[in-house]
């Protein structure tokens, strides 16, 4: 299996620890990565307020380098993806825009580069099977919330699942031995940038989201996001304080918990690098899968 | 008048296949409201487009015809439930083949029109009119005679 | 002689006195080399004139028409081709699957009878035109298979997908330069019907072009009528035609007859989806059904 | 020598003035074919056609073409015309010289005139091809087939058998009475369903014309109008209904208990039952799937406690063949299924129910005794939450329609919960309130206003569980806030969809049915009972959604129309359909998928071929059901079909008659 990989500014930045633990994850998997050379920004929500056509070349570029190669693309950041998904759609649906785009970014792009995201690629076309048959370090009593976030399952017609209640992730969790929590606030928004410039409206979003996830009796949150990332890991002190709070709820990206299941390194994957201390959770599974082990 | 005796005065003639309950209906309606557009159609009532052969489309060229339209109910509109979408996809193939063999795209059109739209039926006839008159009289597929 | 014809003779002796059919149709020498006419067998000892060469181009399925009311059964070779047309001839209701016995044969792909004519006995022959993009080496339905039957699929396509590129380049030209092209092509058209007679999706009883009292067709030997002929009968094989290229083979005016069915061919699939005539006896064809979610170009 | 007689009218001067109408008469006499041809004021007046049928005796003409109007006009006119004057009326072609012509080119006298005079040709060269038709007739079978005993199909048999003819009414169920005996109460008058509807069932029972045959489903259809023969599959009901008094014992004794379909599941019923109290035949049916008996070969408890010796394990399904004059299909609805809405946990959550489920909780038979309870814990909910449009009016997941039923039903449910229960809260998210219909909006006024029912104008984004409350999250879009209500209860307005076997009826009778499968009406406007097969009728949702007085309107009418068709002896028919030329057909069988009405079939014909019989295959038209469209004889390559009055002949000729 091979895909072309677009990584995205966030994952060599505040979610480096995404692309570390996809890339670690994926060679596990014996999935071939093969990442976009020379990679533009995807235009994110500043290129789509801005200019409708800019807010498509800019992903159609990536996309075109793909269809050059003949591969689908994998994409781990939520809003990545759905900003080329977009794009595929509208070159697909409109020959008009296909040539548009194509003059603007001089290549071709026909739409037949599929935007897949990351965990559609490993949910459905590697399959739960092949992945459960993979895992050494099941994560055995750890009860993980997903969290989808806003973008990853919409807008309903383009997903690869259920846009309101979405169960891929959940699968994945179970596939690696961990316990799905369901919980009702899978797709609800963590206010995105709000938490930068307007913390009075997406501060109460992000202490919903973690009250949610410890009412439900969850022991960490598993994500695909990394704006959902930033907003449930590094801010988590910060909304607890405000709320008088303490969640101490690790939040883990799903790559990294397959990491841990696949039994690579935790430090290697980065999980050092959360704010909410997460290795805690992981030794104490490893510990106690040790004692299952002698016992 | 056919093309061979009037070349000065040349005037497109174009025949136009249309369905009893719609489109027939719809140049009615044209007539009651008054509309005008040029004369140069002549319709040919069928009970529904879906009794238009593609042969009898062939030899109208064959005849002389400079230009030839089929047209019916709306999809999902036919008075015979569903002779139309046997016409639409009889004719999307025929026009194709048409436009294959080198008869010019504007000669043979196919277009919806109900009973309800008296000015589509101005409107289509009188474009179509327009347009083959700017392409002059067809040669192709036309008998010598 | 080779393997295969050796195969061929054994089945049909074997199918002759075991009377599973009164006659098996086949292929023999012909006057030339690059001929290897149809045969009718209907003695266990003339088998030894049946043959499979790279020249074995007719359709014997065809001939199952003439024998619709004949009361025994027939035994017909059939390779990917003629499997498809038998197909074509079941689903048209004009053969009883009951009163033929089929026997596989896989085709590799057969030269050009053409240019084996042109350029001698010794040469390096091309391919005849119809196999070059064979989606269906193997035989579809049989009752005895010739090849091997571990390998069901055991001659590979000829190409990955059907090659349309002839069609396309046609497509190219000005609305003027295909008039053109096609005028000059059946210009030369003698109406002689051969096209139709051997081709396995035209099995009316009466021909609408034999319907002069109608007055469908001119009996006047002029390029409008040639034309009329052509494109009627490229819309009445249209969904149908099985791509055996027999029309064109048999056409003494090389008129590549082809182009127009594969351009339909194409423009079906395109327009309503894939479809491969004669393949699913069951399904629908193409213009006799409908989606409501065809492609509306006629608003 | 055949002699065409051309009539040129100039409507006054409608024609006139835009048409040399002497000149047109006059081109026309040169046409082969025409022996005489004439021009007149007003061609439809009594003097004008006194003029045609004068002509017609004294030029000896055999064929007419009238150039006037339209077709659609006066063809009907002046075939009576033609045919008192002594010709068959399909000798008769028009050339429509007025809305074609005079009307759309005023300005332009030349050209109008050329334009009119080779209409004319047009129509001269189709008349000479002509041919006398002659309208048949086929008998009627007076008896009627309602297929469905809910409201709409006990009502158009009451009707139908109170004229006077025999009607066997078709259900599915064990028992008559479909939904509207699921239903509480009824908007807007909130009289009890039950109350009104068991009288009617009553009826229709014991009607002497009117034969029930519940726990049935209709098999095969084949014939047409006035001569449908329908096969009935009677499924095996392991109780005999002569034997059976219905006294009740094997249901009381059976120990297998299922979830009642009839109660929602939210009730049980047993293995042997009836699926409510009232239910007509009130004799019970063996459920197989779930009987012990039928499962372990043990228990058999109903048999040996059945005192009339009624249960019968042996029965067999049934099938019976019934020769009917007309059909009404009645066969009502399903509901949408609301568990592709994550966001309501529909099916996750225990008090997220449909209104039907809450049709159940009001009902004083009911799993609640009446009494408004939590399906979950069966405490009294305080806060209920009413969501309107669950799977109506949603494109991207549900129905485009509007369910038309929901506002109605939901401003009663509201009205109830706040009538019922003390100090409740009744919530209801709308999109728009949609209330016309007799004493409806004063309903709905009187819900809010007297009932203090809170509408809520917006859309619920998401309802979770916390501790046994539902925290519903919405959108009041009036004052653009966002809505946080902790309820007890929720309550989706769930669409009406077509049943889930809709779509294999309308392919067995042969009429069509819409993008939803609801069947579709031969008109919107002017047809909305008959559809495009001849003899087949519709009553109720089956149709499209609708409330129980629209139903049972629709349903009279359509006993009106079965009515007017067993009324008559014999039926005639249009002599323009297709025909077959059998010495051509190949029976290839490509006609018989186009035709609209399944009026083709292939028939086997024996003949003599070099002295043997053989037999072969040619397509037949059945006359009773061809209604002329052509199609076929568009899909018959060898036109071995043909369409009368519109032959491949006299096309040809009109196409070649226009470039003469």
């Amino acid at each position: 299996m091979k895909y072309a990989y677009y990584p995205g500014c966030s994952l060599s930045s505040t979610g480096v620890e995404y692309d570390i633990s996809t890339k670690k994850v994926a060679e596990s998997l014996g999935i071939e990565l093969w990442e976009i050379p020379e990679w533009n920004c995807c235009g994110a929500s500043s290129a789509h307020l801005t200019d409708h056509l800019l807010a498509l070349a800019l992903p159609a570029r990536n996309l075109a380098i793909a269809e050059e190669k003949g591969l689908d693309v994998a994409i781990p950041c939520a809003a990545c993806y759905a900003r080329c998904k977009a794009t595929e759609v509208e070159v697909k649906d409109s020959k008009e825009m296909q040539k548009t785009i194509s003059e603007v970014i001089e290549r071709q792009y026909t739409g037949k580069a599929q935007a897949r995201a990351l965990l559609d690629v490993f949910v459905n076309d590697l399959g739960l099977q092949s992945i459960s048959t993979l895992v050494n370090k099941p994560l055995k009593d750890l009860k993980v919330v997903s969290y989808y976030g806003c973008l990853l399952v919409r807008p309903p017609r383009l997903g690869f699942d259920d846009a309101e209640d979405p169960q891929s992730m959940d699968k994945l969790i179970e596939a690696l031995g961990g316990t799905p929590v369901d919980w009702a606030f899978k797709t609800e928004c963590c206010g995105a940038a709000h938490a930068t410039t307007k913390s009075e409206v997406g501060f109460p979003m992000i202490e919903k989201i973690l009250t949610a996830a410890k009412e439900a009796g969850a022991d960490c949150i598993a994500t695909a996001c990394p704006l959902c990332m930033s907003n449930l890991d590094m801010r988590q002190t910060q909304v607890g304080a405000k709320y008088g709070k303490n969640y101490s709820l690790p939040v883990f990206y799903f790559t990294e918990l397959m990491g841990i299941a696949l039994g690579l390194n935790p430090e290697e994957l980065g999980i050092s690098k959360h704010f909410v201390d997460a290795l805690g959770i992981v030794k104490k599974l490893n510990e106690a899968a040790g004692r299952r082990d002698t016992a | 008048m056919s093309v061979k005796e009037m070349p000065q005065n040349w005037e497109p003639k174009i025949l136009v296949f249309a369905c009893n309950w719609c489109t027939y209906a719809g140049a009615d309606l044209a007539g009651l409201s008054r509309l005008q557009y040029p004369p140069n159609i002549r319709i040919l009532r069928v009970p529904c487009s879906g009794r238009v052969n593609p042969q009898f489309v062939i030899r109208a060229f064959q005849r002389g015809v400079d230009g030839v339209l089929v047209a019916g109910c709306h999809p999902g509109d036919c008075h015979y439930v569903s002779g139309n979408y046997f016409t639409r996809r009889r004719y999307l193939l025929m026009q194709r083949l048409l436009q294959y063999v080198g008869v010019d795209p504007e000669r043979f059109q196919a277009r919806w029109i109900s009973g309800s739209e008296g000015p589509k039926f101005q409107q289509v006839v009188t474009q179509i009119t327009e347009e083959i008159r700017a392409m002059g009289p067809n040669r192709k597929l036309r008998d010598a005679q | 002689m080779s393997e295969m014809t050796k195969k061929m003779q054994e089945i049909a002796r074997e199918i002759l006195v075991k009377g599973e059919a009164e006659v098996v149709i086949g292929w023999e020498k012909g006057t030339f080399w690059y001929l290897s006419p149809p045969a009718f067998i209907d003695k266990p000892e003339d088998v030894q004139r049946l043959v499979w060469d790279d020249f074995c181009h007719n359709n014997l399925s065809k001939y199952l028409v003439d024998l619709k009311n004949h009361e025994g059964k027939a035994a017909v070779f059939v390779k990917g081709c003629d499997s498809r047309a038998f197909n074509r001839l079941l689903q048209d209701k004009q053969i009883a699957r009951e009163k033929v016995v089929l026997i596989g044969i896989p085709c590799p792909g057969l030269l050009d009878q053409d240019k084996a004519k042109e350029l001698g006995k010794n040469s390096d022959l091309p391919k005849a035109q119809k196999c070059l993009d064979c989606q269906y080496p193997n035989p579809l339905v049989y009752d005895y298979y010739l090849g091997d039957k571990e390998a069901l699929n055991e001659v590979a396509a000829t190409k990955e997908a059907a090659d349309y590129s002839d069609v396309a380049a046609i497509e190219a030209m000005s609305p003027d330069e295909r008039y053109d092209f096609w005028t000059k092509q059946y210009d030369r058209c003698i109406r002689c019907y051969a096209c139709r007679n051997v081709c396995p999706a035209c099995s009316c009883r009466e021909c609408v072009f034999d319907q002069t009292r109608v007055g469908w067709i001119g009996k006047a030997n002029n390029s409008s009528e040639n034309q009329f002929f052509a494109l009627t009968r490229a819309m009445h094989v249209a969904g149908r035609c099985i791509e055996c290229g027999e029309c064109e083979r048999a056409c003494p005016m090389d008129i590549p007859i082809m182009l127009l069915n594969k351009k339909l061919v194409k423009d079906i699939n395109e327009l309503f989806g894939e479809y491969d005539a004669g393949i699913d006896i069951e399904g629908k064809l193409p213009l006799g059904h409908f989606d409501k979610n065809d492609p509306e170009e006629f608003m | 020598m055949k002699r065409v007689g051309v009539f040129v009218c100039h409507c006054g001067t409608n024609i006139s003035a835009a048409v040399d109408c002497e000149k047109v008469a006059e081109n026309a006499k040169s046409f082969p074919g025409v022996a005489y041809s004439t021009d007149y004021k007003y061609m439809c007046a009594e003097p004008g056609q006194e003029l045609i049928k004068k002509a017609i005796k004294e030029q000896k003409l055999d064929r007419i073409v009238v150039a006037s109007c339209s077709p659609r006009m006066h063809e009907p006119t002046f075939r009576r015309c033609i045919e008192s004057g002594g010709l068959n009326a399909y000798l008769l072609e028009m050339a429509n010289i007025r809305e074609h012509c005079s009307w759309v080119h005023p300005d332009d006298k030349e050209r109008a005139t050329i334009k009119a005079t080779d209409l004319v040709k047009m129509a001269v060269a189709k008349v000479m091809q002509n041919e006398a038709l002659v309208r048949s007739t086929i008998p009627i079978t007076k008896r009627a087939l309602v297929i469905g005993g809910g409201i709409a199909g006990i009502q158009a048999a009451l009707d139908i058998a109170n004229a006077g003819h025999i009607v066997d009414v078709v259900e599915k169920e064990p028992s008559i009475g479909g939904r509207m005996a699921q239903v509480d109460k009824t908007f807007p008058t909130l009289d009890c369903s039950a109350c009104i509807l068991t009288p009617k069932m009553v009826d229709v029972a014991n009607h002497p014309n009117v034969n029930l045959i519940t726990y049935s489903e209709i098999e095969k259809v084949e014939g047409y109008v006035g001569n449908f023969d329908v096969t009935i599959r009677k499924k095996a009901r392991s109780v005999d209904l002569k034997a059976c008094t219905g006294c009740g014992t094997c249901i009381q004794k059976c120990p297998t208990k299922v979830p009642s379909e009839f109660e929602m599941e939210m009730m049980d019923r047993k293995a042997i039952f009836t699926p409510f109290p009232q239910a007509i035949p009130n004799k019970p049916v063996i459920d197989r799937e779930s009987c012990r008996y039928f499962k372990s070969g043990k228990c058999g408890v109903c048999q040996k406690v059945c005192p009339t010796n009624a249960v019968d394990f042996t029965q067999e399904d049934e099938l019976v063949t019934e020769r009917y004059g007309a059909i009404v299909a009645a066969t009502g609805f399903d509901l949408f299924d609301d568990s592709v809405y994550g966001e309501y946990g529909y099916g996750k959550y225990k008090d997220v129910i449909t209104g039907l489920h809450f049709e159940r909780l009001l009902n004083a038979s009911g799993p609640t005794m009446g009494k408004i309870k939590r399906p979950s814990d069966g405490k009294i909910p305080q806060n209920v939450v009413f969501i309107k449009c669950v799977g109506s009016r949603d494109e991207a997941k549900g129905k485009a329609y509007c369910s038309k039923t929901c506002c109605m039903y939901t401003a009663k449910h509201a009205t109830l919960v706040r009538e019922k229960i003390k100090d409740s809260n009744a919530y209801v998210f709308y999109m728009d309130v949609r209330t016309p219909g007799k004493g409806y909006d004063e309903f709905y006024t009187r819900t809010t206003d007297q009932y203090g029912a809170k509408y809520i104008r917006g859309r619920v984004s998401k309802i979770y569980e916390k501790g046994d409350k539902l925290i519903v999250w919405g959108e009041d879009t009036l004052l653009g806030r966002p809505v946080e209500i902790e309820a007890d209860m929720v309550v989706l307005a769930t669409a009406m969809v077509a049943k889930a076997d809709a779509a294999k009826l309308a392919q067995m009778v042969g009429f069509s049915y819409d993008q939803n499968n609801f069947y579709t009406e031969a008109h919107p406007k002017l047809a909305p009972v008959e559809t495009h097969t001849a003899g087949v009728f519709l009553a109720g949702a089956c149709q499209g959604p609708k409330d129980i007085p629209e139903s049972v309107a629709q349903a009279s009418a359509a006993a009106v129309k079965v009515c007017g068709l067993l009324s008559k002896e014999e039926m005639p028919t249009e002599p323009i359909i297709s025909a077959v030329n059998e010495a051509i057909c190949s029976g290839c069988g490509m006609c018989v998928p186009v035709c609209p009405y399944t009026a083709i079939d292939l028939k086997v014909i024996q003949e003599r071929v070099h002295g043997k019989t053989v037999s072969r295959k040619i397509a037949n038209v059945n006359s009773g059901l061809c209604q002329g469209c052509g199609a076929c004889t568009v899909a018959c390559r060898s036109a071995a079909l043909n369409l009368k009055h519109f032959t491949n002949e006299q096309i040809l000729a009109e196409v070649d008659a226009l470039c003469l």
